[in-house]
């Protein structure tokens, strides 16, 4: 156990993928001699070399494209997109091609590999570097879609997603990882993908969270108890597939729930959490399931971005109103 | 740049012949195969028997000639047009009729055949051969990658980004552009403004070959040259075949629309079955009842692959759950026990 | 006033804008001398020229991308996909840049311009062919996205996207083409962009639809009828911005909705439906909003596609749970 | 392929000039002005009063010398690192602080200024300035549309289908290649396995001209001939300018991860600044006294720009609904209504 930030935990597991098994392969663009932009692939080219830390020109249709063949041939490639707006010229790649394969060759051909993509604001960065639209990977068959928001998590879920058989993309929270440290465990070992975790117990209403806002779920949950309020905090952990279960035992358990995403709201990862809980828990709940979430706005840019993204403030005024209902 | 060519349009050597007289007549036989599995699919699909197809008649030689360059454990990745190319590497004929019947079975070629499905998207399979080669060399093997793709296909992002990692990694890959001189209802000359597509290859490092595709003896040479230099590790080449779709895009295209007829009389002069039997009857390597004999061993291949495609019944209505992922998930698990209550409460 | 189905309505939308507006400019594969893949163009070039009605290269990134420099000098483009799943590659272009130009540019700088795509399965088309992902354009700030479901619908749909100022994803139901015949008005007219219409009243139970899957709520409307049960039908038209008044009304009216969707069910249009009912009228509600949708798989090939696609039978025993409730 | 060059290391004629003396001393002047630009924007970023900035030193001669070859009127669709040749084009500098400081008002120029936001995006632009150039075509103007980009941008497969189009319908576009050695930490030469980039142009019939992009006369003089070529209706071409990123990537970049210092030297003596005094000190166009009020102009008027832009209170809490359509949707409204709310209760 050593405490370490987000990034080193997933450098972490990364070191422990490379050294325990050759089939891992990373590539990216600056992920080798600069360890990429949030330095998450740090020394790793140094230890392991240019043929297993690849960097690539800048063309991300072919970064994942090429993993893609590198797959299907065998390996386990481990690509990082520097951001999630740079993954949208890759779409087509991940939607027609990574996530499908298994499906049009029934089971033939496979593509069991990562795509790690830095995700969500809140560092007051550029046009395009801040966007949290993992709905639209959630809603894509045939891959699954991880997003941690502690490092023991992401490094145990990074592990899992590169030894899982079916292709991943690994969303890892922007301002996360440098802002928390924790006791994370040595060496190998993995975190279920499919399964959420009720990270704080409570009766009265349960805040649903993942990636950068699990912490302010956590931190409004505090802020609620001072005023009796018992909040259940889940971090989802994985999008796809959901961990439909917990929420809904959750949901029936207090009646009131909270859906937060720093994603756009309409058709949203909150909109799904809102239709499961109603379809599997209507006649336990005592009041709507709120959304807060990310506006159906661009990212504003730095000097307006705090509006953007919802905080404690509009987290814990959401559960006022479930509780006024 | 002329195209390299080896075979006068009478079937006359112009050079060396690649190929030594049986594997030419191998060859021969391979083409007649292929021509009459197009022409059977054109006809089952007309009975409704097959959804839309694309034929490939024309491109015969490409396609023979530039996989039987390969090694039978090299890789192959190619698109709905490409059904001879793929067959010669190992497809089986049942697995092409399979997936034009509307089966995902036809994307699942035996074990140890490294071809993968078919390529419908236009453009983006190419980089996937890139994957593929790279993956082999880093692994210390030294099979090669060859992928076909048409003259249209090379107006896609993706055609770039593939061809310049090819370039910037050396990866042992084989780019053949089938240029049949259309893409659906777009002459070759309106979808880019260069010269040959051969030359594009030169903005990425790379050799570009212009070959005459309805030449079988042509074709084959560059491509065991390409492979050659790709197994060797000297990198990727880009081969543009020139050749012409002589059919519709489709069975749901009219060519009428867009192209004259008469366009297709110089290129029926060179079709790439009647060349070769030009070449064999000159060397006496050929008579009417060998062709006949192989004529009639291909039409009973296809049609014991057509039976065994009709013969395997299609799959449950459950079925799409089980091939998303390696298990199916908690939810398509329910979402296969919803569909089925539902399908109960239909029937 | 004369009777077409919707391909030939689609045609004639077009034929009048060309011929009013000089702006208005048609870029796509295969759109000129064959009149689209769906002959939805038919006659356009040889009417309007080959300047206005373009044949381009097979590129659906640099067809967005060009189409979207003209609109922001003036042009009003009106791009052809030909199929939903070839707009992939162009996914960047729309989402980061026609779909935000207006923003980035504080209104500066505008594309008001429309990608038609046919969508939707049932015809046993090849792979990539039966895409229903329009929950990922719903999901993009920006860009409005229309579905149409019937011939007059799509006509004067059609004409609003083109005279729009900002952005329109027009979604054409592929199986619908030719399948429903109905009067359409000569010359111009416009439906309003955003705005559902209760094409069937009804009080028991409130059927949700758009694009394809319309023609089925109407016959699981009609087939219910026989068993004594009154279903209302909306017609969504649009799915950006999603006229969530009209829906949460007829939900508070009859206590049970039903939303149906041919797309993947998590995340998806249906999934918004059910959010919003829930978070509007939940006391309203006498059960769960039921989701009729295609699954979380890839669309199957021909051979089994019908188990994908919702239809009758799916809608009906959907209805029939919301009453056992 | 030798790269086209006016002016030597010294400063002096190799060929004719396509500039008078006067035009020379005018765009010396916008090239001090934009490297006082440079420098403010990296000393506002330490302070914290810029978010991440690029850095463009070493580059001023083919932004001011590519721009100085268009018409007010003329497109120009560039990069995060392209202020220099925005402001050329009209672009305010208190618009291009206000984009750094994070303020959408920044992506908006005044009326009549045809320049779009800095594109962030790595390679999706260039296709925008073939639609723009093709538009002006449509309707009858001859504005043609120039756009810029870095070596990195021409692997994304955007390039190949903007240059493509271009090509085939004969767009009047100008392609500026700004090849500054590097993208972020990936060299030149590992970006791609062409020679150079203005090869490249090959691949789509269109001509490729390379030049000393540290040299302004030379740049100038490229850029006019295929601006000139543009507007006359004879089509696009690809303009590769070398040159060289004398900072890091960003302020956030620690280019001595990847870069030796000492790599510097060379293109320090061929700092395009310097080089143009030479010229000018040779003719007697150019006096200490010129240039110290040369330098005084442009620090007050880039002083006066961050006045104006700091100056400007940012946008209250809502805005972002109204920037999203013409007008706001009810949903819009609605969600205005709830942060609003929110806002309240936090307060
Ligand atoms: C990404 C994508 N865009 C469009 C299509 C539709 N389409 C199918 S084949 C084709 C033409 C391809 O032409 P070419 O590459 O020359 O191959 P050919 O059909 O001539 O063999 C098009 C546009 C597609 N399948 N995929
Ligand atoms: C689509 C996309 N991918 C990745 C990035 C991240 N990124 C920003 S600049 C850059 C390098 C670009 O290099 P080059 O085109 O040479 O321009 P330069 O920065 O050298 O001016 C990268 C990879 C991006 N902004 N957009
Ligand atoms: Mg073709
Ligand atoms: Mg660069």
């Amino acid at each position: 156990m050593s405490v370490m930030n987000m990034a080193r935990a997933l450098n972490d597991a990364l070191a422990v993928a490379l050294a325990e098994d050759e089939r891992v392969v990373l590539l990216g663009e600056d992920i080798g001699r600069t360890g990429g932009v949030f330095r998450v692939t740090d020394g790793l080219q140094e230890r392991f070399g240019e043929h297993r830390v690849v960097d690539t020109p800048v063309a991300e249709s072919g970064i994942v494209g090429a993993a893609f063949g590198m797959a299907v041939a065998g390996l386990r490639p481990v690509v990082e997109i520097q951001f999630l707006g740079f993954s949208y010229p890759a779409y087509d790649q991940i939607v027609s091609h990574v996530g499908r394969i298994r499906n049009r060759s029934n089971h033939r051909f496979t593509a069991p590999m990562v795509i790690r993509i830095p995700f969500g604001g809140g560092i007051g960065a550029a046009e395009h570097h801040s966007e949290s639209s993992e709905a639209i990977y959630a809603h894509t068959p045939g891959i699954k879609v991880v997003a941690p928001g502690t490092p023991a998590a992401a490094k145990g879920l990074l592990l899992a997603a590169i030894e899982d058989p079916d292709p991943v993309v690994f969303l890892e929270p922007i301002r996360v990882y440098r802002a928390i440290k924790e006791e994370v465990p040595e060496g190998r070992y993995t975190f279920p993908i499919g399964v959420a975790e009720v990270v704080r117990a409570g009766s009265d209403v349960t805040l649903v969270a993942y990636g950068a806002m699990l912490r302010d779920a956590l931190q409004a949950a505090g802020a609620l108890e001072g005023d009796g309020v018992s909040a259940e905090v889940i971090d989802l952990r994985t999008l796809a597939p959901l961990d439909a279960a917990t929420v809904v035992a959750s949901a029936q358990k207090t009646g009131r729930v909270v859906a937060i995403s720093e994603g756009h709201r309409t058709v949203g990862i909150a909109s799904e959490i809102a239709a499961l809980v109603q379809e599997r828990a209507l006649y336990s709940l005592l009041a709507p399931v709120e959304r807060v979430t990310g506006w159906d706005t661009v990212v504003p840019l730095k000097r307006t971005e705090r509006h953007h993204i919802p905080g404690v403030g509009r987290i814990v005024a959401a559960v006022r109103r479930t509780l006024e209902d | 740049m002329e195209p390299v060519r080896i075979l006068d349009l009478d079937g006359r050597l112009l050079g060396e012949s690649p190929l030594g007289v049986e594997e030419i007549r191998r060859l021969f036989a391979a083409m007649v195969t292929a021509r009459a599995y197009d022409h059977k699919a054109s006809a089952l699909q007309l009975q409704g028997r097959l959804a839309t197809y694309a034929q490939f008649e024309g491109q015969e030689a490409v396609q023979v000639g530039g996989a039987a360059a390969l090694r039978p454990d090299d890789w192959l990745v190619a698109t709905y047009r490409d059904a001879a190319a793929m067959w010669m590497q190992g497809y089986p004929w049942d697995g092409l009729f399979l997936g034009r019947m509307g089966d995902e079975r036809g994307g699942s070629p035996p074990p140890g055949v490294n071809v993968l499905p078919p390529s419908i998207t236009v453009g983006a399979h190419m980089i996937h051969a890139v994957g593929l080669g790279w993956a082999e060399r880093l692994r210390g093997s030294d099979r090669v990658a060859m992928t076909f793709f048409g003259d249209g296909a090379t107006s896609e992002g993706d055609f770039h980004e593939a061809m310049n990692f090819a370039g910037v990694y050396r990866t042992p890959t084989v780019f053949v552009c089938e240029n049949n001189g259309w893409a659906i209802s777009m002459s070759r000359d309106r979808q880019t403004a260069s010269e040959t597509i051969a030359q594009k290859a030169d903005a990425y490092g790379m050799p570009g070959v212009l070959v005459d595709g309805n030449d079988l003896l042509a074709m084959f040479a560059v491509a065991r040259d390409a492979v050659g230099r790709a197994r060797r590790g000297e990198g990727a080449t880009l081969i543009e075949a020139l050749t012409h779709r002589m059919g519709a895009h489709t069975t749901a295209d009219d060519a009428g629309r867009y192209r004259a007829e008469d366009t297709l009389d110089e290129w029926r002069l060179r079709d790439p079955v009647d060349r070769v039997r030009r070449h064999l009857q000159a060397t006496e390597a050929w008579s009417e009842a060998w062709e006949h004999d192989v004529v009639s061993t291909a039409a009973a291949e296809i049609e014991a692959a057509v039976a065994r495609a009709e013969g395997l019944a299609p799959f449950g209505p459950g079925a799409a759950f089980d091939r998303t992922y390696a298990r199916p998930t908690t939810d398509l698990e329910a979402q296969r026990t919803a569909l089925l209550r539902d399908l109960g409460g239909e029937g």
